[in-house]
């Protein structure tokens, strides 16, 4: 077995394969299917200051080789998530790295929630900044697509918490590269990409849009070149590690992300086709660093040949 | 997740098919009202699962599941031949509870809620009444197999082709009036408008300890997602919050579903 | 059968199936496949004023649900394209309404050769200005994601021809209908969209990008919901003709397109995998709108209900 | 596009496999040299056509393709069984000439380039020489059929396995000699690099009727998308074009292919 240590600056984690934001829950709903350590760090579904309803249903629908979704970022509220026994407290019993995707509707909010957790960080790894989302109406991708109110609502955050910051990027701009500066000039650690692209699906026979909320985000397969593509040229942008994600079925289509320049990856929406996605992608990788000749992962990141 | 080789599949009536899987381990783990989520074989470019309600599972480790053709997944179900392999996550979800003894059942169903509440019926000590509403005859499915289980079956169709015509919620009243006396249990599965309205009756008639079985399209079928929620009572200040169906549901008792806007 | 005509404002198609320009060579190629003139239109393949090789290959790479290609506008230049027997002088004598692509390195080359089609515009229905090819160095996409160059390519292109104007917009940016405004603005008659979204395939044992260019552009289903939604938002935000693309490989694509407000589509990847599908997905528009007791295309022209 | 049943479908040695589609209108109009492009059945999320060089066709309407699993596409074809039904669009691009009776040919082949001029040595009216290459034993196919067709073949592989040691081309001399005074005509099918080197050899020694078969990636398979080009010599300043191996080739006169950088 090759050594699937990756170092992110700040921490370092076990293996390259974490979970992405909003597909594995809080972690919880997976104890069943496999000890949470085994993945290299599991990143929960986003927190808020509030509980939230999040959008009206049907929430998803089926496209090719992917999904829209507009889940609206439903949630706990960051008080019963820190104290609520399936949510932090579970997790601190995992031994599993922990990674809180965070968002707020005013950057007050985002400011709020980051000094919240802070102020009870034991356990906590690192804060994924959602400023990408693009399905919720107040904040959300207005955050991820201006990039005055990225590098603010980063540098706002960056003020209040000593947590190790991963700023979550939206693909639904024209150069995500100056998004990925300017995140990291506002303080960011790292940078993870890429969040959904905004799409839409209509139901012909009924005349009305498959996703109540209109719009969805499309991940899966559908995405993988595009994110390629946008891990590639932020790698190339930032001196930052980054976390790449948009697609991944398996342990080459990980591989290709780790040659374009990521550090790290994260696996979604193939957890709801396998739960065990997550695991048989790092051993995909394994077998690849294996079958090439290489000890470590850190060999290939952003080893593509021009 | 459990590869499920197909034992059999095919035509049941009209749309309707019925799929045996071999899948010893869940089969003996099923209760009542639950479902597998199912990663369908030879799907071209669509990737998630399709979930079903368990319609029954036998000893030697055969599950079936009654599906109506609607989509890409189930039409390319329907041609799946034995031999062929799914794979089968479950089973999931919140049962029904069985019924005790001295409860006298009332099935409530719509479409493939029939489906759904089989393996109740036949699990049911007391058997009772299964009211089965469809737009059509050719909806009514599995009416050969309650009345083989004992129940009493009553039908309703939208377009009158067979037994009542009109809303099987109207078949109600008249259970009531024949079997006073007895320790009514509701239990409900169907479209949600029906799911709605038989809530409203049951929690206006006090039928406190009534199950329904409420779903929404699905991706994840177990808690992970969120994509699966309907509105069920709470004590914030809307009333009511979302609820995932794969994890808190599909069964979710009668008095707690929101009925409001 | 329905009304399949469509008043796109400065002429009429007969249906409202394009071909895609690029997938459709320039028509020739199709010659034996059936009559020209049973497509909506003909949108050839882009003419710059020289003949270009066009990209190193490989050009082209399949993905999930769709491909990646940088041809690079490989064409033979207006002259042999006014003069050449394969060219325009056959394309007249089909009787099909002919579209020409046109794209330029500078906005001098773009007044040029439109200049030069303006000159022999006898059986030019319309041209169609691509300010969105991400596959060529110079040009195209830096066109296609400034706002003030996208205007002037248009308002230069405006001021020496009278052919109705088409501008092709790319998707690569972060608000479409900004662009959709300005070329609108600076002349355009209609707009068109989308062109494909830069990305990126790596070959895991070869470490080297698919596509020699090292980026390409994705087409195909992948790519639809996307679409759907960009022309969704374009349609809301001008007030003249859209022209929906992007994965459609059916007629009920194609009606998803109509309903979020598309007087007319194009189909252009579906072609590689079956050259009639422009004429099947026409079909597949007429049956939709039988099956609904719609008289007339027209009908259902931006009929989504939200 | 035609519906192409297939008739058989099996390994003909090692990686390589043998399907037979029943197409007999693709059959009537095939000469040597040309490919059908296919839309293999049941790929998942893969859209585009497979090209394949036609490797025989049979009057009563089969038509052979020789294919090593590679990839997606191939290895979804090698499952498909007798009944299933590709579409096929053919026969596509400019063929071989057939040599005439008084020209001795010399088939260069490498890989599946055997399968690509089979169909030329069977219809050449004067048996001539195959000279085969491959990377190892397992690679060489067809021999025993081109030797069946009266070409007296020799093999070479890289690694040593079968016949003589080294690249293909290194045959040719020894070949030319034994037939000195014969009307030799060059056909050649391979790999881009040994067909360069082979275009070279024959640029430079005058057999400028020589046919080589160029290819690449292809998309459209009829001209129209520019994707499958490969250096064609051209009088323009670079002295060379990008020509479309689907339409213009995928056979070119040996003195037209650019061999320069
Ligand atoms: C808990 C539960 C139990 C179910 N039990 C049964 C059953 O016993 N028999 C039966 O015939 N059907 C049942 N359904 C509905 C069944 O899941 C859908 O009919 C099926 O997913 C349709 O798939 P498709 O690919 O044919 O349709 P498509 O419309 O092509 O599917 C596209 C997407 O939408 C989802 N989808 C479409 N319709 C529904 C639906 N009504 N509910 C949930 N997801 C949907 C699919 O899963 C898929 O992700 C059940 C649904 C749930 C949630
Ligand atoms: C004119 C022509 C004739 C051919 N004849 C034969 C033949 O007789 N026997 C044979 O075994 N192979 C032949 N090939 C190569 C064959 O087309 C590829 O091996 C096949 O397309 C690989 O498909 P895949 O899905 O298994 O591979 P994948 O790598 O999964 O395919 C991905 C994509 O790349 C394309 N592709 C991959 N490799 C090639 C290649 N070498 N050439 C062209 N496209 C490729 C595929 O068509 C597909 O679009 C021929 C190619 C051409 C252009
Ligand atoms: C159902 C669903 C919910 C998601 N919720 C969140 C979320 O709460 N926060 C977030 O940052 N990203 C969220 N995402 C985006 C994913 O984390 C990921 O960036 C995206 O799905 C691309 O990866 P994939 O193709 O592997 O799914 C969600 C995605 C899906 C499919
Ligand atoms: C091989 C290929 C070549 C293309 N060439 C051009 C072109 O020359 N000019 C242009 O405006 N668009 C070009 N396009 C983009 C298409 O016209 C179309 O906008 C895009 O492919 C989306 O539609 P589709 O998914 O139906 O293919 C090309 C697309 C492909 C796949
Ligand atoms: S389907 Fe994912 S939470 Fe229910
Ligand atoms: S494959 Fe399209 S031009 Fe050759």
């Amino acid at each position: 077995m090759a050594d699937l240590t990756v170092d992110l600056g700040k921490f370092s984690i076990k293996n390259p394969v974490m979970t992405a934001s909003g597909t594995f829950g809080y972690g919880f709903e997976y104890k069943d299917y496999y000890d949470l350590d085994k993945l290299g760090a599991v990143v929960v579904k986003g927190i808020a200051m509030k509980p939230s309803h999040g959008n009206p249903t049907p929430r998803v629908a089926e496209v090719s080789s992917g999904m829209l979704n507009a889940i609206g970022l439903q949630g706990p509220g960051v008080d019963k998530f820190l104290n609520g026994k399936e949510y932090m407290p579970f997790l601190r019993t995992t031994g599993a790295t922990i990674i809180v995707n965070i968002w707020g509707k005013t950057i007050d909010e985002y400011r709020e929630v980051a000094a919240r957790l802070e102020a009870e960080k034991d356990g906590i790894a690192a804060l994924e900044i959602n400023i990408s989302c693009p399905n919720v109406k107040e904040g959300g991708v207005a955050f991820g697509t201006d990039l005055k109110l990225a590098h603010k609502v980063v540098s706002e955050i960056r003020k209040v918490t000593s947590i190790p910051l991963i700023t979550k990027l939206s693909p639904n701009v024209t150069c995500i590269s100056d998004f990925a500066r300017s995140v990291v000039d506002a303080g960011s650690d790292m940078v993870s990409l890429i969040n959904t692209l905004t799409g839409m699906a209509i139901d012909v026979e009924t005349r009305r849009p498959k996703i109540a909320n209109l719009t969805g985000g499309l991940s899966g397969p559908a995405v993988k070149p595009v994110a390629v593509r946008m891990v590639y040229e932020v790698a190339q942008a930032v001196n930052v590690p980054v976390i790449g994600m948009g697609g991944i079925m398996t342990g080459l289509d990980a591989v290709e992300f780790l040659l374009a320049g990521a550090s790290a990856v994260a696996v979604g929406t193939a957890i709801f086709v396998d739960p065990h996605a997550p695991l048989k992608v790092a051993e995909g990788i394994d077998e690849y660093l294996e079958h090439h000749g290489c000890k470590s992962v850190s060999e290939i990141i952003g080893g593509m040949i021009r | 997740m459990k590869k499920g080789e197909i034992v059999t599949n095919s035509i049941l009536k009209d749309e309707y098919y019925q799929v045996q899987f071999y899948v010893p381990e869940i089969c003996r783990e099923t209760r009542p009202g639950q479902f597998v989520h199912v990663k369908i074989a030879n799907l071209r470019d669509r990737i998630l699962r399709r979930p079903f309600s368990i319609s029954d599972v036998s000893e030697d480790g055969l599950l079936t599941v009654v599906y109506k053709v609607v989509g890409e997944g189930t039409k390319v179900l329907a041609e799946l031949k034995p031999g062929e392999v799914c794979d089968l996550m479950g089973p999931l979800g919140n049962p029904f509870s069985v019924p005790a003894e001295d409860e006298f059942p009332v099935i409530v169903a719509g479409g493939y809620g029939s489906a759904a509440t089989y393996l109740l019926a036949e699990r049911a000590p007391t058997k009772g009444v299964l009211l089965l509403g469809a737009r059509s005859q050719n909806d009514l499915i599995l009416t050969d197999k309650f009345a083989a289980a004992g129940f009493d079956v009553r039908t309703s169709t939208n377009d009158g082709s067979e037994g009542y015509k009109g809303f099987v919620t109207e078949l109600i009243p008249q259970v009531l009036e024949e079997n006073q006396g007895k320790k009514i249990r509701f239990y409900g599965c169907g479209p949600t408008p029906m799911l709605l309205a038989l809530a409203k009756i049951l929690q206006d008639k006090g039928y406190n300890d009534g199950e329904l079985s409420l779903d929404h399209l699905m991706c994840c079928g177990v808690g992970a997602c969120f994509a699966c929620v309907v509105k069920i009572k709470d004590d914030n200040p809307d009333g009511w919050r979302y609820a995932r169906t794969c994890k808190e549901g599909p069964v979710f008792k009668a008095s707690d579903v929101y009925v409001g806007e």
